[in-house]
């Protein structure tokens, strides 16, 4: 009965759930839903990560390559991030070229790790102007259910962790490549930014936040471009990004940090245990 | 300015035609039976085929009540040329053609008798080898002549170069592909010979105005001659096809 | 707080003008210090079926930069915008049609995001669709030693640990859009917002009197 | 596989023409001066300019009292009121089918212009306007008759007599309309077990004789099942296929009379499918012209 | 959005006037609208006003590797694009047919007419060469828009300059343009394209107007000549270079000649109009003056507004100050906090889970009666 009601009269539904104080999947506003974090799930790619953040799947392949480096950053290696939301994730996905929605999700995500500085790409370059790595790392999302920006930075950085580059030496005279595989070393990774998801809900008394919203959420409060993403990175601020929707009223504003950093602090944990 | 010599010191082309030459046009109507209209057509080596569907229903988004809706494609074999093409149509040099076989085309046909309703033409350029697109002009002209499409008149593509004789202008008629690579410049005209009006210009390289006058007459003449040929073939090919129909003739 | 000095700040020199462009409904071009924007707004009208929307019109941004491929920031800009805007029209005036906003870069030297919300929002203005409030953008930068500089020039923001930006609604002054980059932390932030939230006052203060010289032109 | 395989050089193409014989009659074409003003009137294929009357497609001249046309080769079909085409229903809409015919609009069979099941005359109700899918869906074949023309030169048809309506079980054949000649009648039986509706549209449907149904018969099987066609007919109407082809492909004018010469002519060949070869087509295409001919002399 | 079609009372009316030898904005034949070039910032971007109608144009260069068949030429890439700013009836990222057309008119006046030295762009054959991209973005199309993207091109092209290189052994070093002086393009000549509308049989109207355009394209009634528009690429030494005709077919071929006459006088005089801002800008420059698109707007339009000095008073801050003492509160704020009420758990080797504590869930007996 109550999947009809929420079909029929989505605003209303979950109305109803606010008023008496409690979500519809039966959380509070300011509580997460729990995580599964998984490391090496993918034996193939270089490193991997999958993660469960209640039905939000995402999984996080990286694989190396070789390149040589740009010539207007000869010492710098590459990252490449990108965020794949394909048609098995939601039937709002169609087939085809990334969408606008796809590239800005991948687009916020580079933000994030580029901004947190937890790579530094002067560790990817072998030889100057010659060899650099490249890290191409790719997240796919399997189930799409809300806070998908959440997951991805969460897989990625577990991925990233995980990683350990072959020894590479490279003959400088013959310009010959050699990797040896048996001897790895970890990729060097500071800090661990976590980002945490909010929506803002525009109930007709006042405005209230979310925290890890789900798909159904997102929708009730202006589509997950609305969202309130903060970032913290070991104590420090690495990103808060928010993009039209429903305005944070200015007294739950402070609040909303110190949820997210209580979570960051959680999931970094949650990463410890998962790479120990 | 003068590029490399275009012209003996007898006075004849690189392929041994005098300046005012065309290649040798052969052309045959009628050689498919899906469209309402086919014809193919070599000039020189270069080899075109067109097919004419319609009139017919127009899509409903194109529809015109004032006049037919012209619908062309222009399409490169991609072993048409020197190097293979890997786009035969859809890239801006063939989306261009089609736009002017329409431009060109759209003066000739009587487009006010069929409201509502749309001819496609369809170009496959077998083999280029300079004046592709004049060709294909006059091979959609004999297509739409097979199709029963009323014209007011043949429309005729040709076109021509200069080359230099001392100091004088020699105009060259009906451009090769050596010629045109050469580097001249070459002016295409599609008109409607008996009509005496221009249906497309086009140009590319530079020209001096004073020159333009003398260029731009011989490629009419070359309109003009081209006519008398599609002529000829549409006589030859309808007595070909005449039986004994209802039709009471003086 | 510690170091309780009050200090001026300067923003940019602002210079405007209203309806630049003839074909389009409405139109500005903005330019705040170096950075400079033209944005237009057609609308709202007809557009394809499979595009509309039954509740609000459909807002589509696009961003065009100076030069070069079209890439994925742009795309970003434009997604920024979108939302922005959306929150601010009153789209549900206008179901079933499509308001397009245009913006083209034409210079940047800094704060380009922040120039094209409020060229957006003055050529929303000039355009004379329905809003529920305007929007204003302003941005900080906060530079090596910590110090706080608002509406940062160009050079600041190469040399800046962090930057961020804000975009405040006209009545209450909340938050409607921020994104940062670089790191930074909480106290940092939070002043910088509040900072922000002041200055947006100017902002404000300009679109007044933007739209009242352009009422005196048309009477 | 052991097929028959015929591989000819492009150079060695049957030329497929048939001397006729009649003289060949003068040609416009496009563009050409057929004669000054005058009082003539401008038909078909032509055109004005100048104070002249110009040809604009490539044919033969017809003078109607003051009246001048010019015929080209072949067209799309030019409808007339009173033809007999076979079309194809396309488009099912409001009170009406729009059925490709080959004309250059899609031509309109309105609701109002067939019988309805039962043929008795009774007022159209909504429900008939729900039930039209029934009566002819998309992808069904015609025959049908041009009623009107509409301004814009789409064709109206009909199907009130009992003689058009859907076609049931048999082949269709497309030539040039233009080969089609002009008869009081269109629809033909011949003794060799076909019938045949020649469409002036240039749709020629090739059918099995129906068999007479009693009218038991006739409620039982009511177009939901169709009766068996013999191997016999079967083989007929291919080679009645096969000779029309054979004619078009000569260019010559299609009617009961040419296509009874050319179907007996064609027993010349033992198999339906050697008339496929060119030089076959050619030789059935000869020897019917020779009839023909013998029989004009007649 | 659709074109809107233009309506017959204006089509005859147009026609009417400019058959009596007069036009709608009250120029004579042979005139054109007012042309302004200004330039950016950057080498290479300028933006080009004909009338009401603007053209920005933008040239960016890198360095890229030559193609087979031409190892020693730089490239060239023109790219138009016609956004919805331009007029509403213009879809994003859309080719149309007009934008085709445009797009190749400028190709062939500005890459195959040969008018840029491109072997100067070659820095290492068959390894390293220049590739230039011109993007012609249209701002407000009020007719005429092929002339005015085609000034803005070559003015663009003109102005442009790119960063020197020198070779040091098999490396190629780029210099800013703060290290070295940039180089300027080479041309060889200056073709601008000049639109003419045909109405008639002999009348040429130059740079013609949106609805000049528009009614000039018109089907006439039968029996009158319809008209056309005829773009001439020509260069400053009367040489044209391109030729273009859209619309009914000329019936005298004396218009061409009358049109490639009256462009050659146009041509060089907007040449001379072009040289000449760019010696002034370069001027300019050279006596570093920042050269900015935000000196288009000016005070003397009625509707723009300058604000020079805007200054606010507030509070000042720095991070550093206060960082420890924050992070003091902060530490103070962890500690009152109540023992999280989540657990993380490490299940399977390699995987970790975080999960709500059992008794923290009185809650979800109340939720699940709400779902039944």
């Amino acid at each position: 009965m109550s999947d009809v009601y929420k079909v029929i009269h989505p605003n209303k539904y979950f109305n109803d759930y606010i008023s008496l104080n409690v979500r519809p999947d039966g959380r509070k506003f300011d509580e997460q839903r729990s995580i599964k974090l998984n490391a090496n799930a993918i034996s193939n790619a270089d490193a991997s990560a999958l993660i469960k953040c209640g039905n939000t799947t995402v999984v996080c392949g990286i694989t190396l390559e070789l390149a040589t480096p740009k010539a207007e950053e000869p010492d710098h290696g590459f990252l490449v991030t990108n965020v794949e939301l394909l048609p098995l994730c939601s039937s709002k996905f169609k087939p085809g070229p990334p969408s606008d929605y796809a590239q800005v999700i991948s687009n916020t995500v580079n933000d994030i790790i580029k901004n947190s500085k937890c790579i530094d790409l002067k560790d990817l370059c072998i030889v100057s102007d010659k060899l650099a790595w490249v890290l191409y790392c790719d997240m796919v999302c399997l189930d799409n259910d809300g806070s998908i920006i959440d997951a991805c930075i969460t897989t990625l950085i577990t991925s990233l962790k995980s990683l350990s580059l072959p020894a590479v030496s490279f003959d400088v005279e013959t310009e010959e490549v050699k990797v040896d595989i048996s001897n790895k070393t970890l990729l060097k990774v500071t800090g661990l930014p976590v980002a945490t998801s909010f929506a803002i809900y525009q109930s007709p008394e006042s405005n209230i936040v979310l925290t890890d919203p789900t798909t159904f959420e997102e929708e009730m409060c202006g589509g997950i471009g609305a969202n309130l993403i903060v970032c913290w990175n070991q104590g420090l601020l690495c990103g808060v990004q928010k993009y039209g929707g429903g305005n944070i009223p200015t007294e739950s504003q402070k609040n909303l940090l110190q949820v997210a950093k209580k979570r960051s602090k959680l999931v970094e944990e949650v990463i410890e245990t998962c790479l120990s | 300015m003068p590029g490399p010599d275009l012209l003996s010191s007898q006075g004849l082309r690189l392929d041994g035609r005098r300046p005012n030459e065309l290649r040798r046009i052969r052309c045959k109507l009628g050689v498919f039976t899906q469209p309402d209209g086919s014809a193919y057509l070599e000039q020189g080596n270069t080899k075109v085929l067109a097919a004419v569907y319609g009139p017919h229903q127009a899509a409903k988004s194109k529809m015109s009540t004032e006049g037919v809706v012209v619908n062309c494609q222009y399409s490169m074999a991609t072993f048409s040329t020197g190097e293979r093409k890997n786009r035969p149509r859809g890239d801006r040099k063939s989306q261009e053609m089609s736009l002017h076989l329409r431009q060109a085309l759209s003066s000739a046909i009587k487009t006010e008798l069929y409201p509502r309703s749309q001819i496609d033409i369809y170009i496959e350029v077998l083999q280029a080898d300079g004046a592709a697109f004049c060709a294909s002009v006059n091979a959609a002209t004999l297509a739409l002549i097979d199709a029963g499409v009323p014209l007011r008149a043949y429309a005729c593509a040709c076109t021509s170069s200069v080359a230099w004789r001392g100091s004088q202008p020699e105009p060259l008629l009906d451009v090769g592909h050596v010629e045109e690579a050469a580097g001249g410049v070459c002016l295409t005209v599609a008109a409607l010979p008996s009509t005496g009006s221009i249906a497309l210009l086009e140009m590319s390289h530079r020209l001096h105005m004073d020159y333009f006058e003398v260029v731009i007459s011989r490629a009419m003449q070359g309109c003009r001659d081209i006519e008398v040929i599609l002529d000829k073939a549409v006589r030859e090919h309808l007595a070909e096809g005449w039986t004994k129909q209802d039709i009471v003739t003086i | 707080m510690v170091a309780e000095d009050f200090k001026d700040f300067k923003l940019k020199p602002m210079k405007c003008e209203l309806n630049y462009l003839s074909k389009s409904d409405g139109s500005a071009i903005l330019a705040q210090g170096e950075t400079v924007v033209l944005a237009s707004v057609n609308g709202p009208l007809d557009i394809k079926i499979t595009s509309q929307s039954m509740e609000k019109a459909t807002l589509e941004v696009l961003f065009s930069a100076k030069g070069g491929k079209p890439n994925v920031s742009d795309r970003f800009k434009e997604s920024v915008i979108r939302q922005t805007c959306e929150t601010a029209i009153l789209g549900c005036l206008y179901p079933r049609t499509g308001i397009t906003v245009t913006i083209q870069e034409l210079e940047d030297f800094g704060g380009l995001l922040t120039c094209a919300v409020n060229c957006t929002c003055l050529a929303l203005l000039n355009s004379g669709l329905s809003m529920k409030h305007v929007v204003a953008a302003v941005g900080c930068a906060l530079d090596d030693s910590g110090n706080l500089v608002l509406e940062p020039t160009y050079d600041q923001i190469q040399s800046a640990a962090a930057t961020m930006h804000f975009v405040f609604d006209s009545r209450a002054k909340t938050l409607v859009t921020g994104f940062t980059t670089g790191i930074f932390s909480e106290g940092a932030y939070d002043e910088a917002l509040e900072r922000c939230r002041a200055a947006s006052d100017l902002v404000f203060d300009f679109y007044r009197e933007v739209v009242a010289t352009y009422c005196k032109v048309i009477g | 596989m052991s097929g028959h395989v015929s591989i000819k050089l492009a150079s060695e193409r049957v030329n497929p023409s048939v001397a006729s014989n009649n003289e060949i009659p003068r040609f416009f074409t496009p563009g050409e001066v057929i004669c000054g003003l005058g009082d003539f009137m401008r038909g078909h294929g032509t055109y004005l300019e100048d104070n002249n009357i110009k040809s604009s497609v490539a044919g033969v001249m017809q003078k109607v009292n003051k009246l001048i046309c010019v015929h080209p080769l072949k067209s799309r079909y030019v409808g007339e009121i009173g033809d007999v085409v076979v079309g194809r229903v396309i488009e099912v809409q409001q009170k009406r089918w729009k059925v490709e015919t080959n004309s250059r609009l899609d031509s309109i069979l309105q609701l109002s212009s067939v019988n309805l099941p039962g043929g008795e005359l009774r007022r159209r109700s909504a429900e008939d306007e729900q039930m039209m899918r029934q009566l002819l869906k998309e992808g069904d074949l015609i025959s049908a008759e041009v009623q009107s023309i509409y301004s814009d030169g789409s064709l109206s048809l009909h199907t009130r007599s009992l003689k058009y309506g859907k076609l049931q079980q048999g082949v269709m054949v497309k030539v040039f309309p233009s080969l089609i000649r002009r008869r009081k009648n269109h629809f033909h039986v011949f003794s060799f077990g076909i019938s045949m509706i020649i469409g002036n549209n240039g749709f020629i449907w090739i059918s099995p004789i129906p068999r007479e149904l009693t009218n038991e018969e006739r409620n039982v099987n009511s177009d939901t099942s169709s009766p068996e066609v013999s191997k016999h007919e079967r083989k007929a109407i291919a080679r009645m296929k096969n000779c029309i082809a054979a004619l078009a492909s000569s260019k010559m004018m299609l009617d009961d009379n040419s296509l009874r010469y050319a179907y007996e002519e064609s027993f010349k060949y033992l198999n339906v499918k050697d008339l496929l070869d060119t030089e076959a087509m050619l030789d059935v295409a000869f020897l019917t012209q020779h009839r023909i001919n013998d029989y004009d002399e007649d | 959005m659709k074109e809107t079609q233009i309506s017959n009372s204006e089509k005859t009316f147009v026609q009417k006037i400019i058959a009596g030898g007069h036009r709608l904005d009250g120029r004579i034949y042979s005139e054109t609208r007012n042309l302004q070039i200004a330039f950016g910032s950057d080498y290479g971007s300028c933006m080009v006003s004909l009338g009401e109608t603007k053209v920005l144009a933008q040239v960016s260069c890198e360095v890229v590797q030559p193609k087979q068949i031409r190892p020693n030429e730089g490239i060239i890439f023109i790219n138009v694009d016609i956004s919805p700013m331009a007029a509403p009836q213009f879809e994003a990222n859309r080719q149309t047919d007009h934008t085709v057309n445009l797009n190749r008119l400028l190709e062939k006046c500005y890459k195959d007419s040969k008018c840029i030295d491109l072997e100067s762009l070659c820095i290492v054959v068959e390894e390293k060469v220049w590739s230039l991209r011109v993007d012609v973005k249209i701002l407000n199309h009020e007719g005429n828009l092929i002339e005015c993207a085609s000034i803005a091109t070559l003015a663009a092209l003109a102005h442009f300059k790119r960063p020197d290189v020198t070779r040091v052994g098999d490396k190629v070093i780029i210099h800013s343009i703060a290290e070295k002086d940039p180089i300027p393009t080479v041309l060889y000549h200056y073709p601008v394209c000049l639109t003419y509308a045909i109405f008639g049989s002999d009348i040429l109207l130059s740079d013609p107007s949106y609805i000049e355009e528009a009614v000039c394209m018109c089907t006439f009634e039968e029996g009158s000549a319809g008209g056309g528009l005829l773009v001439v690429g020509m260069n400053q030494y009367k040489e044209p270079c391109l030729l273009d005709l859209t619309g009914a077919a000329i019936h005298n071929v004396n218009i061409v000649h009358k049109a490639i006459l009256s462009a050659s006088e146009k041509g060089k005089s907007v040449v001379d109009v072009l040289k000449k801002a760019i010696i002034s800008d370069d001027t300019l420059r050279l006596k570093r003056v920042k050269i900015n698109y935000a000196d288009i707007i000016t005070t003397e339009h009625k509707q723009s507004l300058i604000k020079k000095d805007i200054s606010i008073c507030l509070k000042n801050y720095n991070a550093n100050d206060i960082n420890p003492e924050s992070d003091v509160e902060m530490d103070d704020d962890v500690q009152i906090v109540e023992p999280s009420k989540y657990d993380v758990v490490p299940t399977l080797p390699k995987t970790a889970e975080l999960k709500v504590k059992a008794e923290k869930s009185a809650w979800i007996e109340i939720s699940s009666e709400e779902d039944d």
